[in-house]
Parts: C-alpha cells; sequence; structure tokens
C-alpha cells in the first residue's frame, strides 16, 4: 500500500522537532511520541503550517507501574486524511500539562475531563469545575489505583442478592450444562 | 361535606379521575427515553388510559425515571419530584433504578432508586418494551384507584430518613427545603 | 378682581415667590408649592362661570376669557398641574436649584392658563413663547447631557413659533384686527392662497408641540429625560396645548368639512405617528423612553380623531386628550417613582418590584388598562368612539392602521408592567421600600380618577359635548353619563359592562384566593421549575433583552424607517448645497459670463410656455 | 324586579354551563380525532371532565405572588365575559343575557383581557419561559387581529351595524348567510381564526418542548384547572361568534353544535397535517394571504 503522504509527514516532522520516536501505524494514521515542551509547538505546527484544524480527542492512559500518564492529542486533517497521535509522557505524581485551550477551543472540554478524572492540572486554565462528577472528595476515579468495587460498597446501597456479581453467560452455561469453548473464556470473567 | 360516607363517595370519585388522568413527567435519564416517545404514539398509543405528557413538575402527575441515574442528576430528579404537587407518583423504569442494573459497580451512579424517591412501582427489564411500561402504568392506576399509591405521604413521613440517604451522595446540599 | 386673572396670578407670583423662598428656606418653599399648586383647583371648581376681562396695552387689544373647549383643558391643567407639584416636593428632593425648577414649572403651568383663555392672537402668542421657553428650561434641568435633547426642542419649537407668527401678521395685514374671532370669521373670505398658507403654518406651530409625525422627533428624548414630575405635566398637558391649537384650526376654520385633502392628510399623519411610534416604543429598554414613545402614539390617535372631524372622532379626539393627560401623568409618576426608589429606570435591570411596590404596581397597572384601552376602563371608551366613528366615517383603512397600533400597544403595555414590576426577583433590589405617601398620594388620586371615568365616560363627555355644542360648531351633539351610541345607533352600557367584569373577576378572584389560601404558602421566585436545576443566589433568569425579537424580526422593513435619519441626510444635504452655490462664485469674469447666457438659453427655451401663458 | 334578577343570573349560570360543557366536549373530541387522524386509538371523549377534576383535587401547595393567584380570574373574565354579550342563539330562543349592552368592537377588546392578565400572572411567576412565552403570544396576536378586525370591518360596512345581534338579524332578512355574502370577509376570518384557536402551525406560544408549554409553565393543579376550564368557555365563544357573524346563527341547539363544530373542524384538521411556525413565520402569514383577503373583503362591503 502506498504511504507516502504518511511518510512525507513523518519526514517533515522529523526535521523540524526531535522525536522520541516516530511510525506508521496504518493508512492515515501515524504516532509519535515528545517531550512535553515539545508539544505545544509541535500542535501548534501542525494546525498552522500543515493545515491539522481538527482537535479529534485528548486521551490519557494512566501508566501506574511506571509512575506515569500518558498524554494523546489527536489533531486531524481533512485534506490529508491523517491523524496524528501526538504521545507525551508527564510524571503521576506531579501530574501538569501546558493548557491549549487558546489553540482550538474544544480542548477546554477535553481538560476539563482530564482534570476531573485523573486530576491533571492545567496552569492558567479556565473553566467551571464540575463537569460530570459533581463534588467529587476521593482521588480522580479514572486513576488506576481508585478502588471502584470499595467505594461502591462504601457509598452506594446494594440490594441483596447482586453481592457476588457472577457472570452472567456463565452462569446460565452452568444452568444449562452448555460448554463454553476455550477461546471463548478469556472473554468471561 | 364532612360526612363520612359522603367524603367516601368523593374519594372514590377523585380516584377514578386521578386514575385515568395521569400526567407523566419524562425526566429523560438514563437510556430508557427512547422508549416513552414508542409507547405514546401510534403504535401502543399510551393516550387511550388517560397518560399523557407534561411539561414542567408543577403540571405532572407521575415521575418516571428511565434509567440509571448519575449522582449529578440525582440531585436534579430530586428537586424536581419535590417540586411536583401531591398527590405525584414516581415509576423506576428498568433494572438500573431496580438493583444497579449493568452499572452495579459504577462509581458515579446509585444503584437503588427507593432509597432516594419513594417508588410507587418498578417495570423491570433492560429496556422494558412499551407492552411492559404500559403494564406498569396499569398496575399503577390499580393501586391509585386502591389508594395504595402513597408514595408522597411515605417521603414526607420519613423525610429525615430519606435526606439522610440523600445527603449520603449528594456533599454540597444547596437546595430550599421542602416542606409542603 | 377677575376670576382667570387671579389664577394666572396664582401662578406667576408662585413662580417668584417660590425663588424667592427657595434662598430662606425649603419648608417655606414647599408650602408656597402645594399652596400655589392646590389653590387654583380649589378656585376653579368652585367658580361656575368665568367672566371675559379685556384691556389695552402698546396699542394692542388683550381680551381674556375662557372658552368651552378651553375650559376642558384648564381642567387638565389645574388637576395634573397640582398633583405634579404635590408629587414634584417628593421626588425632587435632595436636587439643586430647585427654585428655578419650580419657577419655570409655574411658569409653564400659568402661561397653558394664559394659553387657554386668551382670545387674542397676541397674548395667545406670548403666552406660548413663555410656556416653550420655560418647558425648555426643564428640559436642560437635568445637566449638561440633555444640552443636545433640549437643542432639538427648542428648535423645532422655535420653528413652529415662527410659522405661528407668521400666520398672526398675515392675518393681521388680512383683517387688521388681532382676535381669533374675526380670523375665524375672515378666513372663509380670505383668497384661498392665504387660507391654505395660514393653516399650514398653524398647524406646522402646533403639530411642533402635539408631536405630529415629521415634527415628533423632540419628543421622546425631551419627555424622557426632564425631571419626571415636570414630565407628568409635559407629557399630559403641555403636548395638549399643540391640541388644543390644532382641534381650533381644524373645527374652527372648517379645514374638515371644506378641505377634504386637509383633513386626510392630517388624520394619516397622526395614524401614521400611532403606528410608528407604538413600535418604537415596545423596542425601548428604558421605560421613561418607552412611555415617551407611548406619548407621541398615543397623540397621533388624538390628531386623527380631531382631523376626521365628524362629531363623534372630535368627542374621541378630546376625551382621548383628557384621559391621556391622567393616566400617562399617572405613569410617568410611576417611572418617576421607580427611579426613586430603584435607583434606575433600565428594564434590563430592573426586576420585580412587586412586591417591594405593591400600591405602585397597582397604580401602573390600572394606567396601562386604561392606556392599553381594555374594558372597563376610559381607554376604551376613547378607543370604541374613535373605531365606530372612523368606520361610521368610511375611513375604513385608517381604522386598520389605528388598529394595528394600538393592539402592538398591548405589547409595549406588557412589557412596562413585566419589566418593572414582574419576572424574578433579585437581591440588589431587596431594600426597595413602597414609594414616599406623597408621591403615593397623587399616584392614587389618579388610579380612582380612572377607574371612575371609565364606568361614568360622561363626567368628560359633558363638557366636551357643551364644548361642541357652544362654540365649536358642532349641533345637537348628544352625550350620556356611562352610555355610548355609535352613528348606526347601537349602543353599549358601561355600567353594564363594568358590573359584570367586576363581579365575573371577583367571584373567580375569591375562587381561586380562598380556597387555595389554606394550602398555599409563598415561595420565592427563584423558585421554579427550572428542569431540577436549583436557581443559585447569583443566578438570575430574568427575561429582559431582545423582549420583542421576533416582533423586530416580522417588522423588520417598518424599523428601517427612522426620521430622524432623515432629517440627518436633509441636514447633510444643504451642508453640501451650500459648498455647491459657494463655488458658483468663483471669482473668475469668464464663469459669470457662462451664467448669464446659461440664463438667457434656458429663457429662450421657455419662452413659448411663459408668453403663451 | 327581583324576578329580573333571578332571571338574569339563572341566564349566566345556564349559558356559562353550556358554554363549560360544549367546549370540552369539544377539546376531548379534538384529541380523539387528532388521535384517530394518527391511526391511535385516543383517549374518550370525556377524558377532559376527568382531567379538570384531578387537576382540581390536585394540591397547589405554593404560588410566587397574587398577580398569579390573579392571572386565571382573568382569563374567566375574558371567557364569561365575552359569552354574556354574545347571542347563543336567535332572537328569543334562548337566554338574551347582555346582548344589548355590548356590540363587537368591545368584543374585540374583551377578548384580548384575558390574555393580557393571564400574561400578568405568568409573569410574576419568575420563569423565564413563561414571560417568553408571553411574548410569542402577543406578537403573534398582532398578526392575526389585523385580518379580524379587517372582517369584522367589512361586516360592519355591510350592515351597518355593530351589534352582533343586528348583524344576525340583517342576515336573516336578506336571507343570505355573510359568508356567501361576502366570503372574502369569512376567509380572512377563518385564517386569522388559526392564530386564534392555537392550535399547530400557530402553537408556538405553548410549545411543550421548547418552552416548557409557556406561560403555564409555573402553574399546576387548580390554576391550571381554571385556565383549563376558561379555554374551553373561551373556543365556544369564538366559535358562537363566527357562526354568528358569517352563518346566520342557530335557530335550535342542535344546529348550533352541527355549526360550531364544523368550524371548529377547520382549524384543528389544518394543524394536524402543518408543523410549527416560528413566531416572525406566523406574523408573515397572517400579513399576506389573510390581510389581502381582508383588504378585498371591505372594497367588497364599500363597493358591491
Amino acid at each position: 500500500m502506498e504511504l507516502h503522504k504518511e511518510k512525507q509527514l513523518l519526514e517533515t516532522l522529523q526535521g523540524v522537532f526531535q522525536l522520541k520516536s516516530g511510525e506508521i501505524k496504518r493508512r492515515h494514521r501515524i504516532e509519535v511520541e515528545v517531550e512535553k515542551k515539545d508539544v505545544v509547538p509541535l500542535l501548534l505546527f501542525v494546525k498552522e503550517k500543515l493545515g491539522y484544524k481538527h482537535l479529534s480527542h485528548i486521551s490519557c492512559v494512566d501508566w501506574i507501574e511506571e509512575g506515569r500518564f500518558e498524554l494523546i492529542y489527536m489533531p486531524w486533517s481533512h485534506q490529508e486524511q491523517i491523524l496524528i497521535m501526538v504521545k507525551v509522557s508527564i510524571p503521576r505524581d506531579a501530574a501538569e500539562m501546558e493548557n491549549i485551550d487558546m489553540i482550538w477551543r474544544q480542548a477546554n472540554t477535553y481538560q476539563r475531563e482530564l482534570r476531573e478524572m485523573f486530576g491533571i492540572e492545567f496552569p492558567g486554565f479556565v473553566g467551571d469545575y464540575d463537569f460530570i462528577l459533581e463534588d467529587w472528595e476521593d482521588i480522580p476515579p479514572m486513576r488506576r489505583d481508585f478502588d471502584t468495587e470499595a467505594y461502591v460498597k462504601d457509598h452506594y446501597f446494594e440490594r441483596p442478592g447482586r453481592e457476588d456479581a457472577k457472570d452472567v453467560r456463565t452462569e446460565i452455561a452452568k444452568r444449562s450444562g452448555e460448554q463454553i469453548p476455550d477461546f471463548a473464556k478469556k472473554y468471561s470473567r | 361535606m364532612n360526612d363520612k360516607n359522603s367524603q367516601k363517595i368523593v374519594d372514590v370519585i377523585k380516584n377514578f379521575a386521578r386514575k385515568h388522568s395521569l400526567f407523566v413527567l419524562a425526566y429523560g435519564t438514563g437510556c430508557g427515553a427512547i422508549e416513552i416517545p414508542a409507547t405514546m404514539t401510534s403504535r401502543y398509543d399510551a393516550e387511550r388510559f388517560g397518560i399523557r405528557g407534561a411539561a414542567t413538575p408543577r403540571q405532572a402527575d407521575v415521575l418516571l425515571i428511565t434509567g440509571y441515574l448519575s449522582t449529578k442528576t440525582l440531585k436534579r430528579v430530586i428537586r424536581t419530584y419535590e417540586q411536583m404537587q401531591d398527590p405525584k407518583y414516581v415509576i423506576g423504569f428498568g433494572s438500573c433504578t431496580i438493583n444497579g442494573g449493568m452499572y452495579w459497580d459504577s462509581y458515579n451512579t446509585i444503584k437503588l432508586l427507593d432509597m432516594y424517591l419513594p417508588v410507587d412501582i418498578y417495570i423491570n427489564g433492560c429496556m422494558p418494551r412499551p407492552e411492559a411500561v404500559i403494564e406498569g402504568f396499569i398496575g399503577l392506576q390499580k393501586l391509585i384507584a386502591a389508594g395504595k399509591a402513597e408514595g408522597a405521604k411515605k417521603y414526607k413521613e420519613n423525610l429525615d430518613w430519606y435526606r439522610a440517604n440523600q445527603k449520603k451522595v449528594i456533599k454540597n446540599w444547596v437546595m430550599p427545603d421542602y416542606n409542603w | 378682581m377677575n376670576s382667570l386673572v387671579i389664577m394666572l396670578l396664582i401662578y406667576f407670583a408662585g413662580a417668584i415667590l417660590v425663588y424667592a423662598a427657595n434662598k430662606f428656606s425649603a419648608v417655606l418653599r414647599d408650602v408656597i408649592v402645594v399652596l400655589a399648586g392646590l389653590l387654583p383647583v380649589a378656585l376653579f371648581f368652585s367658580i361656575p362661570a368665568f367672566e371675559a376681562f379685556q384691556f389695552r396695552i402698546a396699542g394692542f387689544d388683550l381680551f381674556w376669557d375662557l372658552g368651552s373647549l378651553a375650559y376642558i383643558f384648564e381642567a387638565l391643567v389645574v388637576v395634573v398641574g397640582a398633583a405634579s407639584l404635590v408629587y414634584a416636593i417628593s421626588y425632587m428632593k435632595g436636587k439643586k436649584n430647585l427654585g428655578y425648577f419650580y419657577m419655570n414649572f409655574f411658569l409653564s403651568l400659568g402661561s397653558m392658563t394664559g394659553i387657554l383663555m386668551s382670545q387674542d392672537l397676541i397674548s395667545f402668542f406670548i403666552f406660548w413663547e413663555i410656556m416653550t421657553w420655560s418647558s425648555y428650561f426643564i428640559v436642560v434641568f437635568n445637566g449638561y447631557k440633555t444640552n443636545k435633547i433640549g437643542l432639538t426642542y427648542i428648535f423645532f419649537s422655535a420653528l413652529g413659533a415662527y410659522a405661528m407668527l407668521t400666520a398672526i401678521v398675515m392675518i393681521n395685514t388680512q383683517t387688521g384686527s388681532t382676535m381669533w374671532n374675526d380670523f375665524f370669521i375672515a378666513f372663509a373670505g380670505m383668497s384661498s392662497h392665504y387660507q391654505l398658507l395660514i393653516s399650514i403654518l398653524f398647524i406646522f406651530g402646533f403639530g411642533v408641540k402635539a408631536a405630529m409625525m415629521p415634527l415628533h422627533i423632540w419628543a421622546a428624548d425631551a419627555y424622557s429625560h426632564s425631571p419626571m414630575a415636570y414630565t407628568a405635566t409635559f407629557s399630559g398637558v403641555l403636548s395638549k396645548m399643540g391640541v388644543y391649537g390644532l382641534a381650533l384650526v381644524m373645527i374652527k376654520l372648517a379645514l374638515v368639512s371644506n378641505h377634504f385633502v386637509f383633513s386626510q392628510v392630517i388624520a394619516w399623519l397622526g395614524a401614521v405617528t400611532a403606528a410608528l411610534a407604538t413600535i418604537y416604543a415596545l423596542i425601548q429598554k428604558d421605560i421613561r423612553k418607552l412611555l415617551a414613545y407611548s406619548s407621541v402614539a398615543q397623540l397621533g390617535y388624538i390628531i386623527t380623531g380631531i382631523a376626521v372631524g365628524t362629531a363623534m372622532s372630535f368627542m374621541a379626539g378630546i376625551y382621548l386628550a383628557v384621559l391621556h393627560g391622567l393616566f400617562k401623568a399617572a405613569l410617568f409618576m410611576v417611572a418617576g417613582a421607580v427611579e426613586k426608589q430603584a435607583g434606575t429606570t433600565d428594564m434590563h435591570k430592573l426586576r420585580a418590584l412587586i412586591r417591594k411596590m405593591p400600591l405602585t404596581f397597582i397604580t401602573a397597572m390600572v394606567a396601562i388598562i386604561a392606556l392599553a384601552g381594555i374594558p372597563p376602563l376610559g381607554g376604551f371608551v376613547g378607543k370604541w368612539m374613535l373605531y365606530e366613528s372612523l368606520i361610521g366615517s368610511n375611513h375604513y383603512f385608517l381604522v386598520i392602521v389605528i388598529f394595528f397600533s394600538s393592539t402592538a400597544a398591548f405589547l409595549y403595555a406588557y412589557r412596562f408592567l413585566y419589566g418593572i414590576f414582574l419576572g424574578q426577583e433579585e437581591e440588589e433590589f431587596a431594600h426597595v421600600k413602597e414609594a414616599p405617601l406623597m408621591m403615593l398620594i397623587p399616584m392614587l388620586f389618579f388610579t380612582v380618577l380612572l377607574i371612575v371615568t371609565g364606568t361614568f365616560p360622561g363626567i368628560i363627555l359633558g363638557p366636551v359635548a357643551n364644548a361642541m355644542n357652544h362654540g365649536m360648531g358642532f349641533r345637537g351633539v348628544q352625550w350620556e353619563m356611562s352610555v355610548l351610541t355609535n352613528v348606526y345607533g347601537d349602543s353599549i352600557h358601561l355600567s353594564v359592562i363594568s358590573t359584570i367584569v367586576v363581579v365575573v373577576f371577583i367571584v373567580f378572584a375569591l375562587f381561586l384566593i380562598l380556597k387555595g389560601r389554606k394550602g398555599t404558602r409563598y415561595v420565592t421566585t427563584k423558585d421554579i421549575a427550572n428542569s431540577g436545576e436549583p436557581v443559585r443566589p447569583e443566578d438570575n433568569y430574568h427575561f429582559a433583552l431582545d423582549f420583542y425579537k421576533p416582533f423586530e424580526r416580522a417588522m423588520a422593513p417598518l424599523y428601517r424607517f427612522k426620521m430622524s435619519e432623515i432629517y440627518g441626510n436633509i441636514s447633510d444635504g444643504l451642508v453640501s448645497f451650500f459648498q455647491f452655490t459657494r463655488r458658483l462664485y468663483s471669482g473668475n469674469g469668464q464663469t459669470y459670463v457662462y451664467y448669464v447666457l446659461l440664463f438667457i438659453v434656458i429663457l429662450l427655451v421657455f419662452s413659448n410656455q411663459l408668453i403663451n401663458r | 324586579m327581583m324576578g329580573d334578577i333571578w332571571m338574569t343570573l339563572l341566564g349566566v349560570l345556564v349559558t356559562t354551563l353550556l358554554a363549560f360543557v360544549t367546549g370540552m366536549f369539544y377539546m376531548g373530541a379534538s384529541r380523539k380525532i387528532t388521535a384517530r387522524v394518527q391511526n391511535r386509538v385516543g383517549p374518550p371523549i370525556y377524558q377532559n371532565f376527568l382531567d379538570l377534576i384531578k387537576l382540581q383535587a390536585k394540591d397547589t401547595a405554593i404560588h410566587h405572588g397574587w398577580m398569579q393567584l390573579l392571572g386565571p380570574a382573568f382569563l374567566m373574565v375574558s371567557a364569561v365575559g365575552s359569552l354574556m354579550f354574545i347571542p347563543v342563539l336567535n332572537k328569543g330562543l334562548f337566554f338574551e343575557n347582555f346582548t344589548a349592552d355590548g356590540d363587537i368592537i368591545f368584543l374585540l377588546y374583551l377578548m384580548v383581557f384575558g390574555s393580557l392578565g393571564m400574561a400578568l400572572g405568568a409573569g410574576q411567576t419568575g420563569n423565564p419561559n413563561s414571560a417568553i412565552g408571553v411574548t410569542r403570544g402577543l406578537t403573534q396576536m398582532v398578526g392575526f387581529e389585523i385580518p379580524w378586525v379587517m372582517a369584522i370591518v367589512a361586516l360592519i360596512l355591510q350592515y351597518h351595524t355593530t351589534n352582533i345581534a343586528e348583524i344576525l338579524e340583517a342576515q336573516h332578512r336578506s336571507g343570505v348567510w355573510s359568508m356567501f355574502a361576502n366570503p372574502y370577509a369569512f376567509i380572512a376570518a377563518l385564517l386569522a381564526a388559526f392564530g386564534m384557536f392555537r392550535y399547530s402551525p400557530f402553537d408556538i406560544v405553548g410549545a411543550p418542548a421548547e418552552l416548557a408549554s409557556g406561560p403555564v409553565s409555573e402553574n399546576g393543579g387548580k390554576f391550571l384547572g381554571t385556565m383549563m376550564s376558561s379555554h374551553a368557555v373561551f373556543a365556544f365563544v369564538k366559535l358562537v361568534l363566527y357562526v354568528d357573524l358569517f352563518m346566520g346563527g342557530a335557530d335550535n341547539l342542535v344546529e348550533l353544535v352541527i355549526k360550531t363544530f364544523g368550524l371548529y373542524l377547520i382549524p384543528l384538521t389544518y394543524g394536524m397535517v402543518n408543523p410549527r411556525y416560528r413566531t416572525e413565520q406566523a406574523v408573515r402569514y397572517f400579513y399576506g394571504w389573510p390581510t389581502l383577503f381582508g383588504i378585498i373583503a371591505i372594497l367588497y362591503a364599500v363597493f358591491y
């Protein structure tokens, strides 16, 4: 398959910025990883010079074992039909990232969500505090050290009969004597 | 009118009218709201039982909770319920309101609706089909006719208990008092 | 001594005394204001008939007598004037230059009395000028921001006055007399050019004060920027001097019956004034501005009624003039009370004063019902007579325009009440108290007066019919206390209507209140059904911005038409025209020769036509 | 004398009751017909009575001030008051009430009295939706009043009277209903009636999904019940007025019901197949064809 558009873009980016890594994932999609200081220049560059007008999303992964959050910015170009995944790692204990809602207005919403769900701070970022959770007092719920089940047990009531939370697929199979094939077992808990 | 028998007759008339005239405030939470248009329109036609929509809680008789409630929504639902005028009824709709349903371990949705609001009748299913919804309404009508749909009274009498439960999930409680 | 002269003297002496008393003590000043305001009322209503008064000064005969039409307007002057003065004491408290203010107030009241009693043109014109200047001084009373407004006002007034002066000089050369009556008699014998010119000049002069269509642009700003205590008189009574003059000119000179075009043009101008002023009134955000535009609109009805000139429409016009004086005075007083108590008149800022100022609200509501012409109050009587007379005299498209404006008047009527008194309450206005007693008394007085005149319009119709039968040249004008009859002989019975409306209202109000009172309790306006979201203390969901946006969108073409822009274009055009004429004088002898040649060529081209004539 | 008063009171009561019951049944019928058009069974025809009893039996625990309490009373004044001045049947066949004391121009004004009073009540609730609904309603009123007034002016010019009973008489004398004598006036008035009845496409005032039912959004229980009854009476008032003005009145109640119901079906069926107009579209609609028909009606009445 011809990937010269993607290759060309990757070369351009490598020429301008110091990429920690860069690869073509597949057609329409490349992935680059940069230092924290390079994120805003790179986003500005792709938006203003290369025409990546649309910010699809800002995503976050909690690498609790490595002690970092991985933020993924996803600008998209309607002309080039390419989604760039810009990865950046920030330390988990001092989770702070630069505010980009002046570059893309919609980043406001994503950043509010990140702040609420992961506790990542964006200095200089103004936005209403309560977004989805109201009056949340615990640690941010999307962090992997947040124990959902304990929290639910602690805060909500449970209808008797639902304590075990058994897997439906297995239970039904048990009742009817059906054999679940091995490949299917990994999908049930 | 102070006579006991005539009061009984008035009650019968009132209950008959209440039974056959249910203004539903469809507070469209969760995924169940999509079943309401089907229930109301041509195919299932809930209006033949006197069930029709109401735009604001002031006009409504029935609060229909159509699915899971996040804690943020719960606050608004409680406010809405308290703004409705007596007599008022609550229908819990779908398994999410009964025991959490598929959200049984979600950190942000309540599991048991009847700990926070006095539910008169539950409709189970995920989602209940319009037939089931109408069945639920008819169940409510039977309760009303028998004078047993007294959720509002229960709420009024056990307000402290309900409040304690509500305040357990809603930390920042800034709402007008419920005192009617 | 002659009682007319006494009344005049009271006003003018009051003007001087109050100015002098202000130097000594504020209390003395207020006492004089109240006394000099109320004394003419007592005098006016206690004397059954006024004697004429004649004297000669500087070679001119001056002749003062209160005509039967002038009697109605004089009643309005003394009543509204006295009420405004009483109101002013509380309203103007704490302002500077009060001696000056009251002096001008009394001067304008006195000059209006003078205008109404003048039977000769000289004293009429002198009093007219005093009225103009004294009102001008009050328009600019509120500081230098009002200078431009005052300038527009005095510019138009001066234009009107010069037109009137020209007309008076022409009359004098034609008849050799300065009496109104001689002029009325001699008018029929004048040449048609003179008839046309004099009537146009007079209508121009009076039209300025009556805020008729192309001459109205001063009105909205001047009404809204003078102190409200004076505006009650300014809009309620002073504008009626223009109406009085128009009535004299239109009816006495038989312009209506003999000059069809005249009456049609003026009637249509009145109707267009009403329609356009109404749609401008309903997009205003300042209540004073809203009322000012509404005044212009109401004057439009009055002018139409007078210009159509049948017995009934004339009666409707004068009745509306009197009633407008009453309810607009009450409304401007409400605006003043709100301004005084809440500190603003901006409807984008005001919120829900109904619980703080209930009596003011009742006054506003009654006056607005009268304004909107809703039965059973007085405005309805006037509107009814106007419609019936217009239909009866075959002005069927005029009646549609008038009806449009009167329906659209509901919009600003509601906006006025909602903008000030209804909607969601706001912390900022929590401290607001009911207006002081001295302000409430005149307001409630008007409320009662409006209710009474609505049920028994005969109180006003009687004198009007009297004036029409004796002096205005109508014959056999009938009136009844509370029955109105149109040209087709159909009648409506106002006392029955009032009874039904009041009884049904009370029955259902009792049903709702008595039955609801037991279980009903008051909750604040922040406790609203709002999708469950409790309204936070810092939020306010009051709806004030772009109140009638759909109406504006629907009526967009009408809003593009602005008279002030036309005047702006005219003045720009004049400036460029004068610059062009300046360029003609090039200073070069050759150019002048060309001009002469051009002139000769033009003469030659048109010579045939010129000579054949 | 005493007998007169009792007779008058009886007339008032009977007429109001008739108007109320008929209006309620018409509203029920409208729901039923709408349901049948949409291929539904629909509620029973007496459904509105049940709604009304329920609303009256409901608590009304709160109010936002005394103007809100009085709002429905204003509406009732408008509805019952107008009813008193309209001849229900032809002369001498039914209670005359006060038909001799009012005329049609007066009725025009009395009929807007209620909406303005209701608007004040709605304004006091502090709900922005109420005020928005009111402004839309008033704007729409400025629209439909113009063709309606034109039709009335045409009738007045044609029959040289403003009294409704006299207009009825005149139609009987000439033997032609005015809807045939001046069809343009009838068309103009009918198109205006679409706005007056506030069925779709002119139902922007109380659009439930958009404005949370507009002016009545804070009113439940007794307030809503009283408003509902006044709407029923008012619907009857408007229909009888149209029948009196354009269809030569009625000789008995059956004829009245047939005529009014036939008339009622027109805006109803027109509404069923139409979406909703925005306010300014509605106003422009009324200033289009209806106003043109109004002008033609006036010219026809003058020159014919």
